[in-house]
C-alpha cells in the first residue's frame, strides 16, 4: 500500500481564483493511500518544495500527487523534488488543474469538483505506481559518416574539430563528391575547386579523421551510443601505402575504353586511374572490369612502370568492424536517367547534354580544359538552350513529383558563365517557373536577365530534334501563349535529383525510414530535422531531401553538432517509460514486433517457468535503449503480456474508474 | 391423480404464472430453456432437454452476496438479501429434479447455504415425464426413471392429456390452488398412464447407452487416480466449461469482488474444474496440467463424490454434456474407457 | 468417405511404420456415429478406430501446439479450411512446421447434429452417409435426410476446397464445391437495421451466453497461454457474467483479438451450446477490413502482415464510421 | 458536495502527450472554455490506447469517449496513429454494428498548436453527446444508477 501526499497549487490566482484548492485538499483525505494533504500558494518555488521534502519526510510517503499547472510545465521539477528527498522521481502524479481545469471553467463549483475528479484520478494511478529506473548505456565515442561529399566532409570536420573520431565510408575511389565536378558555385560564383578541395585535405589528413575510401557499408547493428559496423573495403589493386601517387601508371595504361565517371563519361580513362587530380586520396584504383590483366592474364604494364611496386592484382575485398556511438547519413544525390524522357533526344543526340555535364564542359579541369564546344564536332557553339525541371515537379510518373530546388540557380549560373566567356552566343532559358528564394538568390537570378542578356522563356518544351547539324527545340511560349522552335547548337538538361541509389539499403539496414522518393525522413519536419527517427542516426545533406550547397553545409553542422552532443554523454540516460514483456504471458507470436517503429522488440528462445513448470519459449525481449515507449506494442499484444512502465494498463484503468466513479 | 386436457395448458400456465414467478421451457432464438412465464410464452414440451438446466432457479449462475464501502479507514458492509420469491419451475425432467437432491446434498448439508436453501423453500417443481427420450440419455444408468417423475408435482403427457400428481406437501398446495381446473383421473385413464409408462420404458431400454453402468468403474482409488487412461481421455479436452456449465449437478463457484466505483461487490458466479484458473491460490493453481483438470472432473463424479454421499454418483445421466461438448468427449466416454468390458456395448 | 477413411488408416499407418512421424493425429470414433473426437494414436494398432466422416468438423491444427512439445513429428489431417488456422498459427509462430506432417484431406461439408435434431431425427441408434444422403436408424424408425440440409453454417459458408498447406493430399476429389453464398449476407442484413434494432438483436443473443468459453477455447486464433479474461492481474478478469456488460465485454474483444486473424473456420459458432451467432461478429470485422484495407484472408500466406499490425498512410478515418451512412449501418 | 443540476454527460477524452494533450494545454493557455465534464487522460501516443480503455469508460458510466493524437504523418512516434487509426475504426465499427450510437465515439487529430481546435471539438463533441442522451447500452447497471 502507498502513502501517498496530495499536494495542491493555488498557482497564485490562478487555479485559487476559479477553484477551492481547500474543498480540493479535504476531499481528497479520504482516498485509498492518501496519509496528507496541503495547498500551497506556489508550489513549484523553494518554499512549495521543501514543504513537500518536510511532507515526506514526516508522513514516510512513497509518492505525491502535485494539483498544479500542465505535467509539460513542472513535472520534471516535481521529479527532482522527489529524488532530493530520496523518492524514486517516477512516484510522482500532477493532477493538471490550471491548462485543463481552472483556466477553462468559471464557474467555481463546476472547476472544484472538476479538479477533484483529476486529483482522485492521479491518486488512483499513482497508488499503482512502482519506481523505475532509466536504464543507462555506454556511448562509444566516433562516429561514422557515410558519404564523402562535401555534406560528409563537413559534417565530420566539425565533429573532428570537437575532439571526437570520425570515420567517412566513400564508395566511389575519392571523396568530394558532387560538388567536386562542379565549375563555379552560386551565387557567388567561386571556383568550386577551390572552396571544396582544402576541405577534403583537412578531412584527409585530420588526426580524428579516418578515411574509407572505395568502400561500402555491408552491414549495422546495435543501438544508438553502440552501433558496430562492418565496412566492405573494395580491392583498389593498389597497395595505399606504397604508391606515391605519380600518376604514371594510369598515363601508360594500354586500355582507354572505359568512361570518366568524373567527367560524366565525356572523357575515356585508363583501367587504372586516378579519378581527377585533387582525389583524396591521391592512389588510383583498378578497374577490374576494364583492366587487360584481369580479363586476359596478359598486360600488367601498370605493374612493370611501377617504380613503388604499388600495383598489387592479387588484393582482396576486407571487411573491417568498427564500432561507432552515433551515424550520419550523407548519401547525396545524382541527376536521375533521362531514358524516360524521350522528348529531349538526350539518349540520341550528342549536343543534348545534363548541367552536370555541362559543369564539366565548362571547368578549366574538365575534358575540354575549360572551352565550351558541342560534343558533336568540338564547334563553339553559337546558341544554347536551357531546359529546366526535366523531371522535377513532373505528375506524369516519367520523372519526379517534387522540385529539385537547385536547377534554378545552377541554370542561372550557366547561363551567365556563358554571356561572361563568349558574348557572342545566345542563350535561352525553358523554365515553367523561376524559384529563387535565398540570401542574394533573386538578384542573382536578375543579373542574369538584366546584366547578361539571358533570354527567360516560360515555355515547356515539346520536343527536341537534329535537323542538318543543329538542334530544334520546339516549345510553347506559356505568355505569348504561342508555340515556337528555337534553332540551337546545344540543349542544356536541368534534369531533376533523386536520392543516390545506394540510401534504400543504407536506410534499411539503419532501420531509419525513408519516405516514397527515398529521401531520409527527419525525427520531426520542423523540430528535429537533421535528426533520424531512428535514434542515433542523423541526417546531413541531400539524403534528407534537396539541397544546395550552403544549406548543405548549414545542415551538415547541425547534424554533426547533434552528434557532438550526442558523443559528449558519458552515459545514454534512456527513457525510463518502456514496454516489457511478461514472458509466461507471452505466446512468441510477433505482434508487437511488426509494430514496433524501432525495431527495439527482438524475440529469444528462453526457458520461462509457468506454475513451476519449466520449458523452453520464444518470448518478446524488448531492448530499453531503443524502446522509446510509445505503447504501440502494448495494445498489439493479445495476452496483455507487453505493458508499458509508467503507462500500465492498470494504471490507466485505474484512471478511468476514478473519473467514471 | 388429476388430469387436464392439453388444450388448457395454457390457462394451466396463466394460473399458476398470474400469481407467482413461473419458469417453464421455451424455445426462444432456437434453443430452449427455461424461460419465466408471460403472457405470450409457450411451453415447449416436445424438446427433451433445456440447454441450461433448471439448476439456475436454486443456485444462479452468479448472484451478489454482500457489498461494502470504505471511506477512509471505516468500511461499511451491505448484505445482499436472501432471496424469498415464491416460484415454480413447469416441466423439468426427471433428471434435472434428481440432480436437485444431489444439490441439496452439497448446499444444505452442514454449513448450510442459506441462499440456495431459501430459493429450494421458495421453489416447488413441477416434474414431467419423458416421452421421447434419446440416444444421449442415460437417467437409467443412474437409477432415474424417465417414465416416473420425482418432484412436487409428477406429470405426463399422454395424448391430448395431462396427468398431475402431488408427491409433496408443497405439490398439495400448488394443486389446491388449481383445483378448478383439474378433474378427476378414471380406471381408463390410469390404465393409458401405465401402457403409456410401458412404453416409455421399452424406449429405455432400447437406448445405445441403456446399458451404461457407473459401478462398472473399477479398481481402487489410487489405481483409478493414476490410471494410464486420463492422458488419452483428456488429450482432446479443449478446457471449456461448457460441459459444467450445462450439468444440472455441477456445483463449484468461485466468490469474486468488483469494485463497482461506490462500493465493492462480492458475488459468487459458478466455476469449472476445466478452467485453469479454478481454485487458484496464492502459490497458483493446484492442477496445471488438462490432464489433471480433466481427471478431476470426473472422479469427483464417480468417485470422490459417491465415497463422500452414501454412494450418491454426481451424474443424473442427462446427457447434456454428450449433446453439447464441441470435441465430443463426456461421461460416458469416461465410464466405458474405465468400465469393465462385458458392462459396455 | 468411407474409402478415404481407409487410405488415411493406411497413409497413417505407412509413416508410422518408416517413423517418418512420430504420432498421428486424427478423429476416433465415438459410440454415437456422430460423436468422433480428436485424438493422438500412437500405434498402427490403434489405427482403426481413426474415422473420417461428416462429423469430423473439429480443426485439429491448434492441437499442433501442445503435440510440438513431443520430439518427432506429428502427422496430422487436415480439411481444406482447417489448413487457414494452420497457417494462422504458423505465422503466429505456435507451431513448428518442421514437427507437422500435413496431409490434406478432402471434404464435402461437415454437418450438423442440432440441424437433424431440428428435424425431429432423435434416438439415433447409428447413422450412415450414403451419396448425397444421410440415413440415420433411430428408436423411432429410420429417418434420412440430404447432407445439404445438415449441412454447418460454416460449410454453407465454405471458403472453397482449396488447402492453403501440405504436404500430401488425400481424396481430394471428395471435396464439395464453393457453394457461392456471400457469407456476408448475415451481416449486411444487421448493418441495414436501425441501432436499436442491431442492439436488441445482440443483446437477446448475447444474454444467452453462459461463458462456457466454448468459443474461446476451440478458435485457432485464441491460443494465448493465458487468457487476458483468465487473468486476474489483466484488471479485466471475469468468470461468470454478472451484468450484461460483461457478455459485451468478452465477446467484443474476442471478436477484435482476433481481427485480422480469425480465418472465418466458423468454430465459434459451431460449439456454442446456446446456439449464438458468432461467426456473425467476427465476418463484420472480416468485411471492414477487406472493405477498408483491401481484400485479406487470414491464413491464406502465412507470411502476411495482419491487417492490424499494418497501416497506409491513406487509411480511412474512423469518422467514417459515422458518415458511411444507413446503407452500413449506423 | 454534490449539486443539484440536470443531467449532463460525462466524457472522457484519452490525448496523447506530445500533440492533443499540449493543444489541451494551449487552450488552457488561451482561455478557451469547454465542457467541464470532459476529462482528460494522458498517454504517451494514442496507439497506448486499448480498445479496452474505451469499453471500460462506457462501463463505469461514460457517455462518450473520445481520442485525440497527432495529425497522421506528424506522429512523435512516427507510425502510432496510423495503427491508432486502424484499431479504432475497427472497433468504432464494431460497436455501431452492435448498436451502440455511433455518436458515442471519435477520434480527432490535434496538433500542440491547435488550441482552438481543441476546445472547438470539446465543445461540439460535449454537444453531441448531450443530444445521444445516457449511455444506456454500453452501461453497466452495478456501476451507475441510471435515470428512470
Amino acid at each position: 500500500m502507498q502513502r501517498i501526499g496530495v499536494f495542491v497549487c493555488w498557482c497564485g490566482s490562478n487555479i485559487a481564483a476559479t477553484v477551492d484548492v481547500a474543498a480540493v485538499v479535504e476531499a481528497v483525505r479520504g482516498e485509498p493511500g492518501v496519509v496528507c494533504a496541503a495547498d500551497y500558494q506556489y508550489m513549484c518555488s523553494e518554499g512549495g518544495q521543501s514543504a513537500i521534502r518536510k511532507a515526506i519526510e514526516e508522513y514516510g510517503l512513497s509518492g505525491f500527487v502535485v494539483c498544479s499547472c500542465s505535467p509539460r510545465m513542472h513535472e520534471a521539477t516535481f521529479r527532482k523534488t522527489a529524488a532530493k528527498a530520496g523518492l524514486n522521481p517516477y512516484m510522482v502524479e500532477i493532477a493538471n488543474i490550471r491548462e485543463q481545469c481552472s483556466w477553462i471553467h468559471k464557474d467555481r463549483q463546476y472547476a472544484t469538483e472538476k479538479a477533484i475528479i483529476l486529483t482522485r484520478a492521479a491518486v488512483a494511478k499513482l497508488n499503482l505506481n512502482t519506481p523505475l529506473v532509466a536504464g543507462e548505456s555506454d556511448v562509444i565515442k566516433r562516429a561514422l559518416v557515410i558519404g564523402g561529399g562535401i555534406a560528409g566532409i563537413q559534417t565530420a570536420l566539425d565533429i573532428a574539430d570537437a575532439g571526437y573520431e570520425v570515420d567517412i565510408v566513400e564508395k566511389s575511389p575519392t571523396i568530394g563528391g558532387k560538388m567536386a565536378m562542379l565549375d563555379k558555385t552560386f551565387p557567388t560564383l567561386d571556383c568550386a575547386a577551390c572552396i571544396l578541395t582544402p576541405k577534403m585535405v583537412d578531412a584527409a589528413s585530420h588526426d580524428n579523421i579516418k578515411l574509407y575510401t572505395y568502400s561500402e557499408v555491408d552491414e549495422v547493428s546495435g543501438f544508438v551510443g553502440n552501433f558496430t559496423v562492418k565496412i566492405k573495403q573494395k580491392a583498389r589493386s593498389v597497395n595505399k601505402d606504397l604508391c606515391t601517387g605519380c600518376g604514371v601508371c594510369a598515363e601508360k595504361c594500354p586500355s582507354k575504353k572505359a568512361r570518366s565517371e568524373f567527367d560524366q563519361g565525356l572523357r575515356n580513362r585508363g583501367a587504372i586511374y586516378i579519378p581527377f587530380a585533387q582525389a583524396i586520396p591521391n592512389v588510383p584504383v583498378i578497374d577490374r572490369d576494364a583492366c587487360i590483366h584481369f580479363k586476359t592474364g596478359k598486360c600488367g604494364l601498370c605493374a612493370k612502370v611501377c617504380g613503388a611496386g604499388a600495383v598489387d592484382f592479387g588484393q582482396r575485398d576486407e571487411i573491417v568492424t568498427r564500432q561507432y556511438g552515433a551515424i550520419v547519413v550523407a548519401t547525396g544525390f545524382r541527376p536521375i536517367a533521362l531514358d524516360r524522357l524521350g522528348e529531349y533526344q538526350y539518349a540520341q543526340c550528342a549536343d543534348v547534354v545534363t548541367s552536370l555535364e555541362f559543369e564539366r564542359l565548362c571547368n578549366a579541369a574538365g575534358p575540354t580544359k575549360g572551352k565550351l564546344v558541342r560534343p558533336s564536332n568540338h564547334e563553339h557553339p553559337k546558341t544554347i538552350v536551357f531546359v529546366q525541371c526535366v523531371g522535377s515537379r513532373d505528375t506524369s510518373g516519367c520523372g519526379k513529383e517534387y522540385c529539385s530546388k537547385i536547377c534554378c540557380m545552377y541554370t542561372a549560373k550557366h547561363a551567365m558563365l556563358v554571356r561572361e566567356k563568349y558574348p557572342d552566343t545566345q542563350v535561352y532559358v525553358l523554365y515553367i517557373d523561376v524559384r529563387t528564394p535565398g540570401k542574394n538568390f533573386d538578384e542573382f537570378y536578375r543579373r542574369a536577365v538584366e546584366e547578361y542578356g539571358v533570354h527567360y522563356i516560360k515555355g515547356m518544351v515539346g520536343k527536341v530534334a537534329e535537323k542538318n547539324g543543329r538542334l530544334s527545340v520546339q516549345a510553347s511560349d506559356l505568355i505569348a501563349n504561342t508555340q515556337m522552335t528555337l534553332e540551337a547548337d546545344m540543349v542544356v538538361l536541368a534534369a531533376a535529383i533523386e536520392p543516390d541509389p545506394t540510401a534504400r539499403s543504407i536506410g534499411t539496414m539503419l532501420t531509419a525510414s525513408m519516405d516514397t522518393n527515398d529521401f531520409f525522413t527527419e525525427a520531426h519536419p520542423k523540430l528535429r530535422p537533421v535528426e533520424s527517427p531512428t535514434a542515433g542516426v542523423f541526417l546531413s545533406g541531400v539524403c534528407q531531401g534537396p539541397k544546395d550547397i550552403p544549406e548543405t553545409v548549414a545542415q551538415a553542422g547541425a547534424a554533426a553538432s547533434k552528434v557532438i552532443g550526442l558523443l559528449s554523454k558519458e552515459k545514454l540516460v534512456g527513457n525510463a517509460c518502456v514496454a516489457g514483456s511478461g514472458e509466461t504471458l507471452c505466446n512468441g507470436c510477433s505482434a508487437c514486433e511488426n509494430v514496433c517503429p524501432y525495431g527495439a522488440i527482438e524475440y529469444v528462445i528462453r526457458e520461462v517457468s509457468d506454475h513451476g513448470k519449466r520449458e523452453l519459449r520464444r518470448v518478446a525481449q524488448v531492448n530499453e535503449a531503443i524502446c522509446q515507449g510509445c505503447g504501440a506494442c502494448t495494445v498489439a499484444c493479445p495476452s496483455g503480456a507487453m505493458d508499458l512502465k509508467g503507462f500500465t494498463n492498470l494504471q490507466i484503468l485505474a484512471e478511468v474508474d476514478a473519473i467514471c466513479r | 391423480m388429476l388430469k387436464l386436457s392439453v388444450s388448457r395448458i395454457p390457462e394451466l400456465l396463466a394460473a399458476i404464472g398470474g400469481a407467482r414467478a413461473l419458469f417453464l421451457p421455451a424455445r426462444s432464438g432456437g434453443q430452449v430453456n427455461f424461460t419465466r412465464w408471460d403472457t405470450g410464452v409457450e411451453y415447449c414440451g416436445e424438446a427433451l432437454n433445456t440447454v441450461k438446466s433448471a439448476k439456475d432457479f436454486f443456485f444462479p449462475q452468479s448472484e451478489n452476496l454482500l457489498t461494502f464501502q470504505t471511506q477512509g479507514k471505516s468500511i461499511s458492509i451491505t448484505p445482499g438479501g436472501v432471496p424469498e420469491e415464491p416460484f415454480v419451475i413447469f416441466g423439468a425432467r426427471p433428471c434435472d429434479v434428481r440432480a436437485m437432491d444431489i444439490l441439496d446434498m452439497v448446499f444444505l448439508s452442514d454449513p448450510q447455504d442459506s441462499f440456495y436453501k431459501a430459493r429450494r423453500e421458495s421453489g416447488v417443481v413441477v416434474a414431467m415425464a419423458c416421452n421421447a427420450p434419446e440416444e444421449t440419455c442415460f437417467c437409467g444408468s443412474f437409477g432415474i426413471d424417465a417414465a416416473d417423475p420425482p418432484g412436487d408435482v409428477a406429470a405426463w403427457i399422454v395424448g391430448d392429456t395431462l396427468y398431475w400428481d402431488a408427491k409433496t406437501e408443497k405439490g398439495e398446495a400448488l394443486t389446491g390452488e388449481l383445483s378448478a381446473l383439474f378433474s378427476q383421473a378414471d380406471g381408463g385413464d390410469l390404465a393409458a398412464l401405465k401402457t403409456h409408462k410401458e412404453e416409455i420404458a421399452s424406449i429405455l431400454e432400447r437406448l445405445p447407452l441403456s446399458d451404461l453402468r457407473p459401478q462398472s468403474v473399477g479398481g481402487s482409488l489410487l489405481e483409478l487416480f493414476s490410471s494410464e487412461k486420463w492422458g488419452e481421455l483428456s488429450q482432446a479436452c479443449l478446457g471449456c466449461g461448457a460441459c459444467t456449465f450445462v450439468c444440472p449437478t455441477c456445483q463449484c463457484y468461485d466468490i469474486q469482488d468488483f469494485n463497482t466505483g461506490h462500493g465493492v461487490q462480492r458475488f459468487r458466479c459458478w466455476d469449472s474444474c476445466m478452467y485453469s484458473d479454478f481454485t487458484m491460490m496464492a502459490h497458483g493453481n493446484p492442477r496445471t496440467s488438462r490432464l489433471e483438470r480433466f481427471r478431476q472432473r470426473f472422479m469427483h463424479k464417480l468417485v470422490y463424490f459417491p465415497e463422500n454421499n452414501g454412494g450418491q454418483y454426481s451424474c443424473v445421466g442427462c446427457g447434456r454434456c454428450v449433446s453439447k461438448c464441441p470435441v465430443s468427449l463426456n461421461i460416458t466416454k469416461v465410464i466405458k474407457a474405465f468400465g469393465v468390458k462385458e458392462n459396455v456395448r | 468417405m468411407q474409402k478415404l477413411s481407409e487410405m488415411m488408416r493406411a497413409r497413417a499407418a505407412e509413416l508410422l511404420a518408416q517413423g517418418a512421424v512420430g504420432r498421428v493425429l486424427g478423429w476416433r470414433s465415438g459410440g454415437l456415429g456422430y460423436d468422433p473426437s480428436p485424438a493422438f494414436f500412437h500405434s498402427a494398432e490403434q489405427l482403426p478406430e481413426l474415422v473420417y466422416n461428416g462429423f469430423c468438423a473439429a480443426n485439429l491444427s491448434k492441437y499442433l501446439i501442445k503435440a510440438g512439445e513431443n520430439d518427432g513429428r506429428t502427422l496430422v489431417f487436415l480439411k481444406p479450411c482447417d489448413t487457414y488456422g494452420l497457417n494462422q498459427l504458423l505465422s503466429e509462430h505456435r507451431i513448428d512446421r518442421d514437427k507437422t506432417y500435413l496431409l490434406g484431406v478432402g471434404c464435402g461439408g461437415m454437418l450438423d447434429m442440432e440441424k437433424a435434431r431440428g428435424k425431429g431425427i432423435k434416438g439415433v441408434g447409428s447413422l450412415e452417409e450414403a451419396g448425397g444422403a444421410v440415413v440415420f436408424q433411430t428408436l423411432y424408425g429410420e429417418k434420412s435426410c440430404p447432407r445439404s440440409d445438415l449441412l454447418l453454417e460454416k460449410c454453407i459458408a465454405c471458403k472453397g476446397g482449396e488447402h492453403m498447406a501440405y504436404d500430401e493430399l488425400l481424396g481430394a476429389e471428395e471435396t464439395a464445391a464453393n457453394t457461392g453464398f456471400d457469407r456476408f449476407a448475415g451481416v449486411n442484413e444487421l448493418e441495414d437495421m436501425p441501432a436499436g434494432e442491431r442492439f436488441d438483436f445482440w443483446r437477446g443473443q448475447l444474454s444467452k451466453c453462459i461463458r462456457c468459453n466454448a468459443c474461446r477455447n476451440v478458435c485457432p486464433a485464441c491460443s494465448c497461454n493465458q487468457c487476458v479474461f483468465d487473468n486476474a492481474r489483466s484488471g479485466v478478469s471475469a468468470k461468470a457474467n454478472a451484468d450484461s456488460f460483461e457478455e459485451n465485454l468478452f465477446h467484443i474483444i474476442r471478436a477484435y483479438h482476433v481481427a485480422g486473424r480469425c480465418t472465418d473456420c466458423g468454430e465459434c459458432s459451431r460449439v456454442c451450446p446456446q446456439g449464438i451467432p458468432l461467426h456473425l461478429l467476427n465476418r463484420k470485422l472480416i468485411k471492414d477490413i477487406n472493405a477498408f484495407y483491401g481484400p485479406y484472408q487470414a491464413g491464406a500466406d502465412p507470411d502476411s502482415l495482419p491487417p492490424l499490425t499494418d497501416y497506409t498512410k491513406e487509411d480511412v478515418e474512423p469518422g467514417v464510421v459515422t458518415t458511411r451512412g444507413g446503407a452500413t449501418g449506423c | 458536495m454534490p449539486i443539484e443540476r440536470e443531467w449532463e454527460p460525462l466524457i472522457v477524452a484519452f490525448c496523447c502527450n506530445w500533440c492533443s494533450y499540449a493543444g489541451a494545454d494551449l487552450a488552457g493557455t488561451s482561455r478557451l472554455n469547454y465542457p467541464a465534464n470532459v476529462k482528460i487522460i494522458r498517454v504517451p501516443c494514442s496507439c497506448r490506447v486499448n480498445p479496452l480503455f474505451i469499453l471500460r469508460a462506457f462501463q463505469r458510466g461514460a457517455d462518450g469517449v473520445i481520442m485525440a493524437g497527432c495529425h497522421p504523418g506528424d506522429c512523435h512516434y512516427t507510425s502510432g496513429n496510423y495503427y491508432a487509426r486502424r484499431r479504432m475504426t475497427l472497433l468504432f465499427s464494431m460497436l455501431d454494428y452492435m448498436g451502440i450510437e455511433s455518436g458515442r465515439t471519435r477520434v480527432e487529430w490535434i496538433s500542440a498548436a491547435e488550441g482552438g481546435k481543441f476546445a472547438a471539438v470539446m465543445n461540439e463533441f460535449a454537444g453531441a453527446i448531450h443530444e445521444l442522451g445516457e449511455n444506456r447500452r454500453l452501461g453497466d447497471i452495478r456501476c451507475k444508477n441510471y435515470q428512470k
